[in-house]
């Protein structure tokens, strides 16, 4: 195994963990985008860019902006 | 109020508490991992997997189907079987999706119409709406040239059309609700998703026509590493590009418009 | 060492369904749902994974240059934008529930509960 | 032909492509459309099921014109065997009937509905008949996210919502357990192919891996098809979906669950895991028995009716796991005549429901005995033979299967299994006959001496899906109904059913031959197949759950106080503890997933020590 490799794996199960453990949605959304893009950067460094290109449009980009989006319909019925 | 701290619901008798719960789930996870490690620790070690399959696959696919890009050949060809019912779990996502979000916002006003107050969804300053515009072409650019590209280089139907619907992304965040609607009328988006769904099927069909079987291919192959190589991959690809652009972006403004609702009617209060 | 990527799988799969079980807001099960399904992906392509492999696309190596497996990859492409598809119409799901009951703790969507 | 059979799939799909362009077509011309697509799909699945009744070996097709090199799968492969295509054939009568109710059920039309039946339609043929791995994870996901749209059909309501939620967090859950077999069998095997991947098994011990992965898949099989403890989203999905979506998730979804257990277990983990059989059957008779029992307890006490046949789905489910879990040829031809005529008539008692609902938009037992007068005569009959058929009368309903379970059962020496499915299937059957004695009868004390029955969960005001004017019954309705509940009966009547059943069996289980026919297109003779012959004890015991469930039925609805009769010092701790039970099911998909846990780490260590 690579440093780099390890080092993703380390920041992917850190970031599995962080995601958990925000409780809070908003904040989870956007630590959600750092997650997939950290499994994006951990699939470059296991020889695979096509999943890891997908893994960053939707994991990173198009599902936290679909939570955001929900969130933004959710929280204005909060107030 | 954030969503660690609300208050437990109260039980009524014979209803395991959250702490319960919580501990039930702890322990069995712990066995779980066992089971998990146990079983696992069958696997090859990390880097030494000689599997048969993509091996042969590995060997195969650029001469016998002029594809460079192996997985585009596995999804697209050797495995399109997997495809059709990927794209077709898309599409009733989709379906569903609308169905579940429609649903109240008839009930509620009716479909948004382009009421001035819809038309500024976050206050957009207007250099922010300028990057964004001036990113829509390339980005389209680039959904097309990754769609395209499938059987030649990473990339492919999937990774294009969410591209493709992201654009839709930039359009929203540079605030131009107008602008969006001329950019995604709804049924034509429908049509493109439901039209990328069906080629599928139709060009699989096509195999079992002119081909030898459902999904064989049944074009010319081309030049490997060429634009119009790897036959039936490349239309497969543009379908699938199609279908997911379309759901993306049905997803995407589905959830907006709900957001729009409610912020007129946040206004109006 | 080489057991590590499993390890982080399993340690995935675990922490989103620790989400899961005790989460107090429907959004963030859904989220942690997602969490789950990314273990598989990464189950999937370690298993795959050749030490110093390509990555099975032959524009610019020789053909038999040692490349990874390409099936993993491509059944974790399938993979992914199953999880995404499931991912939206939860959220979906959670909006309307908002909507109907008021509240987004799911321990408090109990219509049929006796 | 067979290289027809990937349009099973695709043509559905292809229609429901289509439905989704969501052209204003009239509704008629939908329904029309959807119904004749459905219509030419049994077509066509019971003209693939005639050619492969004709040959000694599964017939395989290559889809993409893949063929295996040097027992190396290329592509993917579908396998039609005289089972596997039945019981594709009976998703796509489902399916049929599904339209027909819809078709004067809904108020509000929509395209939706019918492309979404027909895309869950195509993925349960495909289900059925893919012979390989991860395209099967394919369509079971591709079943599963329909099937949560259409639990969510009435959105506007909180109860589909719900039922939906929890369905769906369940589900995705279970196909992540799924996945993780595959990855653990394509690490071990460098195969996704079933018949290469048991090739590659089977001449090699079963090490963690293989025991592991064998786990896996079947608990994601088993939250499918509803076993306990993964069964607690079921009863919340189906007594909320829409009838016409009820008609097909009970009738045939759950049981392609068991239909998956034994069809991974027959095709990949006979050769490994054949010297464990003893202990390993030990663990699944023991997970049917539990689900059967649990399943039947719970009926007893529902009065919302759609729940109610939830509960029976359930029993009914452990006594078809019962059958597989006897890993024997004649143990999987029982479970295929259970699910085979239970399915039917689970399915024509959803039909009746959903006229009931039609009619009086209700499905409160003790509501509807004051307004069942209003129900047409021919539904109360139709209900009442259903119910009965459920008890397994002589040569009726699913009395073969029963018949085949018994002598399987007492062949490998686990006779006590006949105790419980006699019990399950009294429990059960009493249960339904006392909804129905108090619809369709007017039976039982009236409500009104109970004024918190009336608080009993009811329909949400949105799900009353009522077409058309009130005081009408769609005589299409009356007649699916009766169809499937006739079907259902007299199934077990079909001369050379059982023989047959017993040698599709044989085929099924015959590992070697499917190996062979998959990946080198060799023939080989047919395996013999076992013979059952009809024994005093199997037509007695018929005789006796009928009457046991009828006289319990009409216990419950003496106008005495037959509860009474029972010492308070039993029945008190018998009510506290049956509620305890039914509060497990809390609607809580969190509750529901630590249980699934709790189960997945059992079963798991119950495999390992069987296996050791």
């Amino acid at each position: 195994m690579t440093a780099l490799q390890v080092a993703a794996l380390v920041v992917v199960a850190v970031g599995a963990l962080a995601v958990v453990a925000a409780r809070d949605p908003l904040r989870q959304a956007i630590v959600a985008s750092f997650y997939g893009l950290s499994l994006g950067v951990l699939f470059f460094t296991f020889a695979a860019p096509d999943v890891a290109l997908s893994s960053i449009v939707i994991g990173s980009v198009a599902l936290p902006t679909i939570i955001l989006l929900a969130l933004a319909k959710i929280s204005d019925r909060d107030s | 109020m954030s969503a660690g701290e609300s208050a437990h619901t109260p039980r009524r008798p014979g209803e395991i508490s959250f702490a319960t719960r919580r501990t039930l789930f702890l322990v069995s996870a712990l066995v779980l991992a066992g089971v998990m490690v146990w079983a696992l620790g069958g696997v090859p070690s990390f880097g030494d997997y000689h599997g048969v399959y993509g091996l042969v696959l590995n060997h195969v696919a650029v001469p016998e189907r002029h594809a460079t890009n192996v997985i585009t050949a596995v999804n697209f060809d050797y495995r399109g079987f997997d495809t059709l019912g990927e794209e077709f779990i898309l599409f009733a996502a989709v379906l569903g999706l609308a169905l579940i979000l429609r649903e109240g916002r008839d009930e509620e006003e009716g479909p948004p119409d382009d009421d001035a107050s819809g038309r500024r969804v976050v206050g957009a300053s207007n250099a922010v709406r300028l990057i964004t515009v001036l990113l829509i072409g390339p980005t389209v650019v680039l959904a097309g040239y990754v769609i395209v590209h499938g059987p030649i280089t990473p990339g492919g139907g999937f990774q294009g059309g969410v591209i493709a619907a992201t654009a839709l992304l930039f359009v929203y965040l540079g605030g131009e609700y107008l602008t969006l609607r001329r950019v995604r009328p709804l049924p034509a988006v429908e049509i493109t998703k439901a039209a990328g769904a069906g080629a599928f099927v139709l060009i699989g069909a096509g195999g079992l026509i002119f081909g030898t079987a459902f999904l064989a291919n049944f074009l010319p192959l081309g030049t490997a590493g060429d634009v119009f190589s790897a036959g039936t991959m490349q239309p497969l690809s543009v379908a699938v590009g199609l279908e997911v652009t379309g759901g993306f972006v049905l997803i995407l403004s589905e959830f907006l418009d709900q957001t729009l609702v409610v912020r007129r009617r946040g206004g109006a209060r | 060492m080489s057991f590590a990527p499993y390890a982080v799988a399993i340690w995935i799969f675990l922490v989103g369904l620790y989400g899961v079980v005790t989460s107090r807001h429907l959004m963030h099960l859904v989220i942690c749902l997602s969490v789950v399904q990314s273990s598989t992906y990464l189950l999937l392509l370690g298993i795959g994974y050749r030490t110093d492999g390509a990555a099975s696309i032959f524009v610019d190596i020789p053909p038999n240059t040692k490349a990874v497996d390409p099936v993993v990859k491509a059944l974790t492409l399938t993979d992914v934008v199953v999880g995404a598809a499931v991912t939206a119409l939860l959220l979906a799901l959670t909006v309307q529930a908002k909507k109907r009951f008021g509240t987004l703790d799911p321990d408090e969507l109990d219509p049929l509960r006796d | 032909m067979e290289k027809l059979a990937p349009l099973v799939v695709g043509a559905p799909f292809l229609v429901a492509a289509v439905f989704a362009i969501s052209l204003p077509l009239s509704r008629r011309r939908d329904d029309l459309i959807a119904i004749a697509t459905a219509s030419t799909g049994v077509i066509f699945v019971a003209a693939l099921l005639i050619d492969v009744l004709g040959r000694d070996i599964p017939v395989v097709t290559w889809v993409g014109g893949w063929q295996p090199r040097d027992g190396v799968a290329l592509g993917v492969s579908m396998a039609f065997d005289p089972l596997s295509t039945s019981l594709a054939l009976l998703a796509a009568v489902l399916v049929c009937a599904a339209f027909l109710v819809a078709w004067r059920y809904f108020e509000i039309p929509g395209p939706i509905f019918h492309a979404l039946v027909l895309v869950f339609g195509g993925a349960m043929a495909g289900f059925c008949l893919s012979g390989d791995l991860f395209n099967l994870f394919v369509f079971f996901e591709l079943m599963s996210v329909a099937a949560y749209a259409l639990t969510a059909y009435r959105s506007e309501g909180s109860g589909p919502l719900q039922g939906a939620l929890t369905f769906a967090v369940s589900n995705t859950v279970g196909a992540v357990f799924i996945l993780f077999g595959i990855a653990l069998l394509y690490a071990r095997t460098g195969a996704l192919n079933l018949a290469q991947i048991g090739d590659y098994l089977a001449h090699r011990p079963a090490d963690g891996l293989v025991v592991g992965a064998f786990a896996f898949l079947a608990i994601g099989f088993m939250v499918k098809a509803a076993v306990v403890p993964f069964h607690f989203w079921l009863a919340d999905a189906y007594a909320v979906a829409p009838t016409p979506a009820c008609v097909i998730f009970s009738g045939v979804m759950s049981d392609l669950g068991i239909y998956a257990i034994a069809r991974v277990y027959w095709t990949m983990f006979d050769g490994p895991l054949h010297p464990h059989l003893g202990e390993l059957r030990i663990v699944f008779l023991g997970l049917g028995s539990l689900t059967a029992v649990w399943g039947a307890l719970m009926c007893l006490g529902q009065h919302h009716v759609k729940r109610l046949l939830a509960f029976v789905t359930i029993s009914q489910i452990g006594v078809a796991l019962i059958g597989v879990g006897l890993f024997t040829t004649e143990g999987v031809a029982a479970a295929a005549l259970l699910i085979l005529a239970d399915g039917l008539l689970r399915a024509g008692l959803f039909v009746v429901i959903g006229a009931v609902i039609h009619r009086v938009g209700s499905v409160n037992e003790l509501r509807l005995q004051r307004l069942g007068r209003a129900l047409p005569r021919p539904l109360r009959v139709i209900f009442l033979a259903g119910a009965l058929g459920l008890a397994a009368p002589p040569f009726l309903g699913a009395f073969a299967g029963k018949l085949v379970l018994e002598h399987a059962a007492i062949d490998v020496g686990q006779g006590w299994v006949i105790a419980v499915f006699a019990v399950a299937t009294i429990l059960s059957a009493a249960a339904v006959l006392r909804a129905g004695g108090r619809i369709f009868l007017g039976r039982g004390a009236p409500s009104a001496d109970d004024p918190s029955a009336l608080n009993e969960p009811d329909l949400d005001s949105a799900e009353a899906e009522i077409e058309g004017a009130p005081g009408y019954t769609p005589p299409v309705m009356i007649v699916t109904a009766g169809v499937l509940v006739a079907a259902g009966l007299v199934v077990g009547l079909v001369p050379g059913l059982v023989d047959g059943a017993l040698d599709a069996a044989a085929r099924f289980t015959d590992r070697n031959a499917y190996a062979a026919a998959v990946l080198h297109g060799a023939t080989e003779s047919l395996p013999d197949a076992p013979s059952v012959e009809l024994g005093a004890l199997a037509v007695v015991l018929s005789v006796v759950s009928v009457t046991a469930a009828v006289a319990v039925a009409a216990a419950v609805l003496s106008p005495r106080r037959t509860g009474t009769a029972i010492p308070r010092t039993v029945r008190e701790p018998a009510v506290r503890a049956y509620w305890m039970l039914r509060r497990l099911h809390s609607g809580q998909s969190g509750d529901y997933v630590a249980w699934l846990s709790v189960g997945a780490a059992a079963f798991g260590v119950l495999l390992a020590v069987a296996t050791r």
